[in-house]
């Protein structure tokens, strides 16, 4: 080895550009993207979606189908130009030294096999002269290395039999399995809860503090930014706004897209000086209370040919009790399988429960019965998760509202010119009412569905996730106009999220669940501030802690 | 859905399929006209030889009567005895079965080797001009309804060519108690053209399966990630595209094969292939109703048989199947 | 250059299979074996288990009759030597000597009386097809082991006709064998023929060895392998490549190919005709309207109609351009020049203005539309015919509907009355057998008008028939018959079309093979190349 | 000289039909016409027994016929102008096979999208008749209609909706159910919509689509199912063939060298079938969210 390439650094991207070829001529996507990676180094690439970070990646990987193209640019590994030597070696060369992990664990990971031969096959594939006790070795060596218990006897299960962060770190074994020196990392954890993506991420930074590999990390959130990464890339529209190292992208962006994509991040705080006192720790029933009493519900585990077979039921709400602050936002936190999601539907009346009463008012509603028989569909709107498919694909906007309008629980029966009001009070053009939902963006069919709630004109309103499918820019906007429209309506909002720091943002009382049940409760000063609940606390030290005061 | 349950489940299906089945091809075939008039010479024999023969074979009995005598002896296992070949019809049906088998077991060797094939190579690189050719050529494939197919293929390679005969089952060897053409060479010449004019349609669909299962597995992480470990080419086919695009082959090769038994119905006909499904459509035109239940049956058992096989071997080459499904 | 092809052929398919072995190749041909493709498929061994041709034709090789009948559909001796009438109602059959069963047992008078019992009271429908042909016996006696005398009911002077049907088994030690005991061939059927059974696959194949005390002299073939081919194209397959030495019932439209690969191409007009039928009783009629669409009432009641549809049918058409001229234009029951046939009747050209005059005679210039039913594929030429006629009939105003079915479908719908008008066959021994049944009224108690669907009743016919038949074997009998043909015939109840032709096709192992009307298909008919 | 020879490939391989999506529609559009246009367009009219020559039958294409046009594509056993039979099989094959397709879309439409909505015992018996009809080749299941109801064209449609409903109904239950799932049916239903706007407003519209690609398919599939039991003699009447029917009364003929009988409605049929598959495949890759690169 040279010294230049002694002293170059591992990775170096130079001018890059690329194109992809369609139908319609070439489509540019990344633009004179330079970027370098040093030994033992942590590199973030951050940016929202359409900005090129995983075309960036693949590129690095070359594992970019054949419609891309490089038009300009290199890609050199330890100063070695990947495109201009012979492709065979340069194949080789970026198979032995760049490995990767992928964002989905559901598919990266061969069903079929188990995880122990995925693993060996690996190490074969770097080192063919190992034996196959070595190989067996190596493989148990690299599972115990990424946590994994029980090694030994886990070698042969299938990836099925594994949790999701469970087949993650199968994952990041693999990508370590032929001793690589880089290890692309596309989305590593951003299909995990939050206390996993802790566990990931403290994982990932103790390999490259213990065996000196360097990571390439693409990300959309800036949490994981900020607790791994030495050094960050932000990119935008395939053009890379601003690098630095962490400390100074975070304390001092230098780019305004940069700060705007800080400013967006929600944060949590722990100080005292909470939002709004005047919130009890526990709720004390006001005169119009609105809430839900012994709400059970169970689902059964597989089918069975014979109905009254079905033993076998797995609980996904367990006696669960709540109430809502009339005019203000609750919000309810839990991981993924916590049951917020069934909790939010069976109270809007599109799930029935298996046992429990719904109070709104005066009103006792049995939620074990037919919504619709019962009068509690339609009582509650709701806002979904994905704007893509919360609104019907063959519908203008303006039909979705109307329909909204007329058939609404307390419908005015006050035309268009509402409409267009609503869509003013949104922040929507009134040119979009004759488009369908396929030409608008993200932000824009949510704040179609926000409209189209409002224009029912409930009491009530679930917003489960909203803003979770979203970038975070558009999330910002949208948690604002929920703010300001729960203060203006006057409505009641039940919020459902697993972000803590939205929920800080936004309620003034909150909900914990843990699978299916309430672990804690109190007003958001209580919860974020004085709860002695260990899962409270295990979830708010799961955020990344810049983020949080 | 549990394996237990659906095995469970299709056995159940299974007997509600037999019995509509068995009712609609008893029905439909009383509709239709009397057999007796295939078994009396008719331009010799007298209205009371007529007479006698119709109740001798209990034709003369109503509807209900003849269904309920059927169902009795269908339940000890008897189809009665054909009214043309004064044989019992199930017995009918296993002769015939070895002609069809092997038919249908050669076209789908064919099917599946050639499909497989095409697919992988086709899958591999979609969009390139290949890619194209095959894809087009697999839609010319499956538009060929079977019976010109048969007919041309008899045309090029019977007439023009010369090299194999136009239809029968040639000679035959004896092994386990039945006639194989597969084993002597005339036989085998044969039983080229029948074998590929069931198996061509089946190549395509198994061509275009195994394209879209390749171009779905070969986009998946895990995929990728075989390759970008530098996994050989070979190896990641073999060991990982191959292992999971077999569950959706295997069901068509599984649905086609029984296909194959009944659906060889046209084939067998035009290359007078003496099996199962130009016993089917003889004893249709001949009103032999114990031979046309019989048969129809021994299909609908077989179709029901090979579905169950193909769930049993989906288990067992996806060990995901026997957990219970997402809710 | 064939036989290198041919090699090539093979090389290409054992490699294919993956097979290369020699063993599999077919034996060759043993020396004086005669190997048969046949549309007859042989559903039974119990030769008197159904009167098909299917059965009697392949198990004539094994069982023999009383009296045969020769291609001019004489009767001629068989096991019978000759036979007498004593009286009106008694009939006398001296046997012939020296004949012995395949099992060596001896045939006597005995093994007669046995046949004959067994097909008038034993055997049970549905195999009761023979007995039409002992009905008008009373009893059977065996005189002396060589002598039978059969008494009658009646008068019945074509006795000897009836029984060249009736195959002789040997008569067991005790009781009646049973249709099941002969097919699961645990007694290989016995008989005096000229052929001894060796092995049966029902509906497949049957084969056969010489029977060297054949009383007739050693049979021509050592041994004979029928294989039933029920697809034409099998056959004629089969007997292209040389699989087969002799093949039966050729269709017309093969015979240029066949010649042309060296196949010796033989054919004879059928003992029979197909015809189309009218039904002139019921009023009205179903499948008969006026060209608007309604109703009317049922033309084929008026003779000159149904003259007319005849005159307009375009028979040369039919057998030159539908059968390829493998076929005689009808103008009766049987072909020409078999005994009871009349050289008066001649199949003419169509004429189209005379039938128009006698349409428009009947009233119905404007012509009418009628279903026109038939089977497909029963005979040569069904269903094709139909639609050919439909032409002819087109031109002089008349619009059939071509209407085919399978056989027995056709015939299901037939007997119930569905059809106005249908194309039907007839064959059998003779003609008085088909104006029987076709022509003569329909009369449960003397059996006749079996297949007079259509109900024709002609009582001067049915008197002339009657007397026809009341008279003995030979010309003066045959002369009536042929009178009462041309006096039925005048009054058109039928259509006569035409006597297809049975063709066969032989290759260098047969030297010669007489193609007999009755359309059996047999060893003894085909004469092998001379070493 | 090779340069001549590619450039001359080059030239013919720009007019290779399929090289560009277009032409199987065109295809497609002229079978149309010819089909609606065939009384016009035909010499003969082949089911019209005034105007067909028996003593002219088999004649090999090109032979001038009696009636003053040229059998460019020779004429039948019965002498019916080949040309001619192919220009009204066609209609009997595309009127046949669209209309079947028609009404078992309808109704597999409508059973498929009762049995999601509704659920319980109406999606078990409807999914019961279902899997039972689907649990059965589709050419055993037309056999045994055709043979139980009788031949002629109103009944092969019958036959044919019998076989082919289950398809449909499988699906749309399938697509409504993923439809029904949906946050935007949920939206509706907070809304108290009447069930049959949620039905006909929201679910049905948005399971049509994938029913749309299933059509041509099932097109095909009806006219290679239609030709197939005319074939085997158990479809349309004699004297009126389909493109299936006309195929098999030549294939008697084949073996005697009089080809043309059979192979030109086969070139027919085929090239028919073969144009909608291709449409069908252009129409669900364009209607297909996850695009094939293509």
């Amino acid at each position: 080895m040279t010294d230049a390439a002694f002293f170059a650094p591992l990775l170096e991207v130079r001018n890059l550009s690329l194109q992809y070829r369609s139908p319609g001529g070439p489509i540019p996507i990344l633009h004179d993207i330079s970027l370098y990676l040093k030994q033992g180094e942590v590199v973030g690439i951050i940016g929202e979606s359409g900005a090129g970070k995983s075309t960036l990646g693949n590129a690095i990987l070359g594992l970019l189908p054949p419609a891309f193209e490089q038009s300009d640019g290199t890609i050199c590994i330890s100063g070695m130009d990947l495109d201009r030597i012979d492709s065979r070696q340069g194949e080789a060369l970026r198979r032995r030294r760049i490995s990767a992990v992928f964002q989905d664990h559901t598919t990266s990971l061969d069903p079929l096999m188990s995880v122990g031969a995925q693993i060996a096959e690996t190490i074969r594939a770097a080192e063919p002269t190992l034996c196959s006790e070595d190989v067996y070795r190596r493989v148990v060596a690299l599972l115990k290395q990424v946590e994994i218990d029980d090694a030994e006897r886990r070698f042969r299960d299938r990836p099925h039999q594994f949790s999701g962060g469970q087949r993650q770190r199968i994952v990041i074994a693999m990508a370590l399995a032929g001793s690589p020196d880089l290890i692309v990392a596309d989305e590593p954890t951003s299909a995990l809860d939050a206390t996993v993506q802790k566990q990931i991420l403290a994982l990932l930074r103790h390999l490259v503090e213990e065996t000196g590999i360097s990571i390439l990390l693409v990300t959309h959130d800036m949490g994981v930014i900020a607790e791994i990464a030495d050094r960050v890339v932000v990119m935008r529209h395939g053009h890379i706004a601003e690098q630095n190292a962490v400390s100074v992208v975070l304390d001092q962006p230098q780019n305004d897209y940069t700060r705007r994509l800080l400013a967006a991040v929600p944060k949590i705080r722990l100080t005292g000086d909470s939002v709004d006192t005047s919130v009890a720790d526990t709720i004390s029933v006001p005169a119009l209370a609105i809430g839900g009493h012994g709400i059970t519900k169970t689902f059964p585990l597989g089918r069975s040919v014979l109905p009254l077979m079905n033993s076998r039921r797995k609980a996904a709400l367990q006696d669960i009790s709540f109430d809502l602050l009339p005019g203000a936002i609750t919000g309810v936190v839990g991981e993924s399988g916590s049951g917020k999601s069934t909790l939010g539907r069976i109270f809007a009346g599109l799930e029935q429960a298996d046992a429990g009463t719904i109070r709104i008012g005066e009103e006792i509603v049995d939620a074990s019965r037919s919504s619709r028989k019962t009068g509690l569909l339609g009582r509650v709107q709701m806002i979904f998760q994905d704007p893509s498919v919360s609104l019907n694909p063959r519908m203008t906007i303006e039909k979705a509202l109307r329909e909204s309008v007329r058939y609404g629980a307390r419908a005015t029966g006050n035309g268009s010119g509402s409409l267009g009001a609503m869509m003013d009070r949104v922040g929507l053009s009134r040119s979009l009412l004759a488009r369908y939902p396929h030409q608008l963006s993200g932000g824009q069919k949510q704040r179609v569905a926000i409209a189209r709630a409002l224009l029912a004109r409930p009491q009530i309103i679930v917003a489960d996730e909203p803003t979770s499918a979203l970038d975070v820019s558009v999330q910002a906007e949208i948690l604002d106009l929920l703010k300001e429209i729960v203060a203006e309506q006057n409505v009641t909002v039940l919020f459902i999220s697993h972000d803590l720091a939205v929920v800080q943002a936004l309620c003034r009382f909150v909900y914990v669940l843990k699978a299916g049940q309430i672990a804690d409760s109190g007003s958001s000063d209580f919860i974020f501030t004085r709860s002695q609940s260990p899962y409270t606390r295990s979830l708010i030290d799961a955020r990344p802690r810049r983020f949080t005061h | 859905m549990t394996l237990f349950s659906a095995v469970f489940g299709r056995m159940g299906q299974a007997v509600v399929l037999l019995f509509v089945m068995s009712l609609i091809g008893f029905v439909g075939i009383h509709a239709v006209g009397n057999p007796v008039f295939n078994i009396v010479n008719v331009e010799t024999a007298t209205v009371e030889d007529i007479q006698r023969a119709t109740i001798a074979l209990g034709l003369d009995q109503p509807i209900w009567r003849q269904y309920l005598v059927f169902a009795e002896d269908l339940l000890s296992g008897n189809f009665g005895i054909s009214y043309v070949y004064h044989l019992p019809a199930f017995s009918l049906v296993m002769e015939k079965l070895p002609a069809t088998l092997e038919l249908a077991v050669v076209a789908m060797l064919l099917a599946a080797t050639l499909g497989v094939l095409i697919g992988l190579v086709a899958g591999r690189q979609p969009g390139t001009r290949l890619d194209r050719t095959i894809l087009r050529a697999s839609v010319f494939a499956l538009s060929i309804p079977s019976f010109w197919l048969s007919m041309m293929l008899i045309l090029g390679g019977a007439i023009l060519a010369g090299r194999f005969p136009s239809g029968g089952r040639g000679a035959t060897a004896r092994l386990f108690g039945s006639d194989w053409s597969v084993l002597t060479v005339d036989g085998l010449r044969h039983l080229v053209l029948p074998a590929l004019a069931l198996a061509i349609p089946n190549i395509a669909l198994i061509a275009r399966l195994t394209r879209a299962g390749t171009i779905e597995v070969e986009g998946l992480d895990f995929i990728r990630f075989c390759r970008a470990k530098g996994l050989s080419p070979h190896r990641i086919l073999l060991r990982h595209t191959l292992p999971n695009i077999s569950v959706p082959i295997v069901t068509i090769i599984g649905l086609q094969f029984g296909g194959m038994l009944a659906f060889a119905v046209v084939v067998e006909t035009i290359f007078a292939w003496p099996g199962i499904g130009k016993l089917l459509i003889d004893s249709i035109q001949l009103l032999d109703r114990p031979v046309v239940m019989a048969t129809l049956t021994f299909v609908s058992v077989a179709f029901v048989t090979l579905n169950a096989l193909v769930d049993l071997f989906q288990a067992v080459l996806d060990p995901r199947v026997r957990l219970p499904r997402k809710g | 250059m064939q036989k290198s092809s041919h090699l090539k052929t093979i090389r290409l398919i054992a490699l294919l299979g993956g097979i290369a072995s020699a063993a599999f190749f077919t034996s060759p041909v043993a020396a004086q074996e005669l190997r048969v493709a046949t549309s007859y498929k042989l559903m039974t061994l119990d030769p008197q288990f159904a009167d098909l041709n299917e059965n009697t034709s392949l198990l004539s090789h094994i069982y023999e009759r009383l009296v045969y009948q020769d291609e001019r559909l004489n009767p001629v001796p068989g096991l019978a030597l000759s036979w007498k009438r004593l009286s009106d109602t008694q009939w006398q059959f001296k046997l012939r000597e020296n004949v012995r069963f395949h099992d060596r047992s001896p045939f006597t008078a005995d093994d007669v009386v046995y046949s004959l019992e067994r097909v008038r009271s034993v055997l049970k429908p549905p195999s009761g097809s023979f007995q039409s042909y002992t009905q008008s016996i009373k009893a059977v006696r065996a005189t002396d082991p060589l002598t039978v005398l059969i008494e009658t009911t009646a008068s019945a002077p074509a006795l000897p006709l009836a029984l060249s049907s009736i195959f002789i088994m040997p008569h067991p030690s005790s009781g009646f064998r049973s249709t099941e005991e002969l097919n699961s061939a645990a007694v290989p059927p016995i008989g005096t023929g000229p052929y001894k059974f060796a092995s049966w696959q029902s509906g497949e194949r049957l084969k056969l060895t010489r029977n060297d005390d054949y009383w007739g002299g050693k049979p021509a073939w050592s041994e004979v392998d029928f294989r039933v081919m029920e697809s034409p194209a099998a056959r004629v397959a089969a007997l292209t490549t040389g699989e087969v030495d002799l093949a039966d019932s050729l269709p017309a439209r093969d015979v240029a190919t066949l010649k042309q690969r060296g196949v010796t191409v033989v054919s004879a007009s059928a003992a029979r005709s197909n015809f189309l039928q009218f039904d002139v009783d019921r009023d009205p009629l179903p499948g008969v309207t006026d060209k608007a669409g309604k109703p009317i009432p049922n033309p084929f009641k008026d003779k000159r109609v149904r003259e007319a549809l005849s005159v307009a049918t375009d028979r040369p058409l039919l057998s030159d351009k539908i059968l390829l001229g493998y076929g005689t234009a009808a103008a009766q029951l049987f072909p020409n020049g078999l005994p009871g046939t009349s050289a008066k009747l001649v199949a003419t050209p169509p004429d189209y203005e005379k039938a128009k005059a006698l349409l428009a005679e009947a009233g119905l210039s404007d012509g009418f539309n009628v279903v026109l039913a038939g089977p497909a594929g029963r005979y040569p030429g069904d269903a094709e015919s139909l639609q050919a006629i439909a032409q002819n009939w087109a031109r002089i105003g008349v619009r059939a509907q071509p209407v085919v079915a399978p056989f027995s479908v056709f015939a299901t719908k037939r007997s119930a009355g569905e059809y106005p008008l249908w194309y039907g066959g007839c064959s059998g021994d003779s003609v008085s057998l088909c104006l029987d049944t076709v022509l003569a009224s329909p009369n449960a108690e003397r059996k006749t008008g079996a297949n007079n669907y259509g109900r024709y009743r002609n009582p001067a016919f049915d008197d002339l028939l009657m007397k026809a038949q009341a008279i003995e074997e030979g010309p003066e009998r045959n002369a009536a018959l042929a009178a009462a043909t041309e006096f039925v015939l005048a009054d058109y109840p039928i259509v006569p079309l035409y006597h297809f032709h049975l063709i066969a096709g032989y290759g260098k192992h047969v030297s010669a093979y007489s193609v007999h009307p009755r359309g059996w298909t047999t060893a003894m008919q085909a004469v092998p190349t001379g070493e | 000289m090779i340069a001549q020879t590619l450039r001359t490939w080059w030239k013919w391989w720009k007019w290779w039909p399929f090289r560009h999506n277009e032409l199987p529609k065109l295809f497609l559009c002229a079978y149309v016409l010819l089909a609606l246009a065939a009384p016009l367009l035909a010499p003969q009219n082949p089911y019209d027994p005034t105007q067909i020559f028996a003593w002219e039958a088999s004649s090999a294409p090109g032979t001038p016929s009696g009636g003053g046009y040229v059998y460019w594509l020779g004429t039948d056993g019965l002498g019916r102008d080949i040309a001619s039979t192919i220009l009204y099989g066609l209609r009997i094959s595309l009127m046949v096979s669209v209309i079947s397709s028609a009404i078992a879309a309808a109704i597999g439409l409508a059973a498929g999208v009762s049995a999601a909505f509704f659920g319980r015992w109406v999606d078990i018996v409807i999914m019961r008749l279902v899997d039972l009809q689907l649990s059965l080749p589709t050419m055993l299941v037309a056999l045994i209609a055709i043979v139980t109801l009788g031949p002629s064209i109103d009944r092969i449609i019958l036959a044919l909706v019998i076989v082919q409903w289950a398809a449909y109904a499988r699906m749309v239950r399938g697509v409504a159910l993923g439809e029904r799932g949906k946050p935007y049916v949920d939206a509706a239903r907070l809304l108290r919509l009447p069930t049959h706007r949620i039905l006909f407003r929201h679910v049905l519209p948005n399971s049509v689509p994938p029913v749309v690609t299933l059509i041509p398919i099932e097109i095909g599939h009806a006219i290679a199912l239609e030709a197939t039991l005319s074939f085997l003699g158990l479809g349309v009447p004699v004297d009126k063939p389909s493109l299936g029917s006309a195929v098999a009364n030549g294939f008697q003929y084949l073996l005697t060298g009089q080809y043309w009988i059979s192979l030109f409605p086969g070139l027919a049929l085929f090239g028919l079938i073969a144009s909608i598959n291709f449409v069908g495949e252009d129409l669900r890759r364009r209607l297909d969210p996850r695009r094939e690169p293509q």
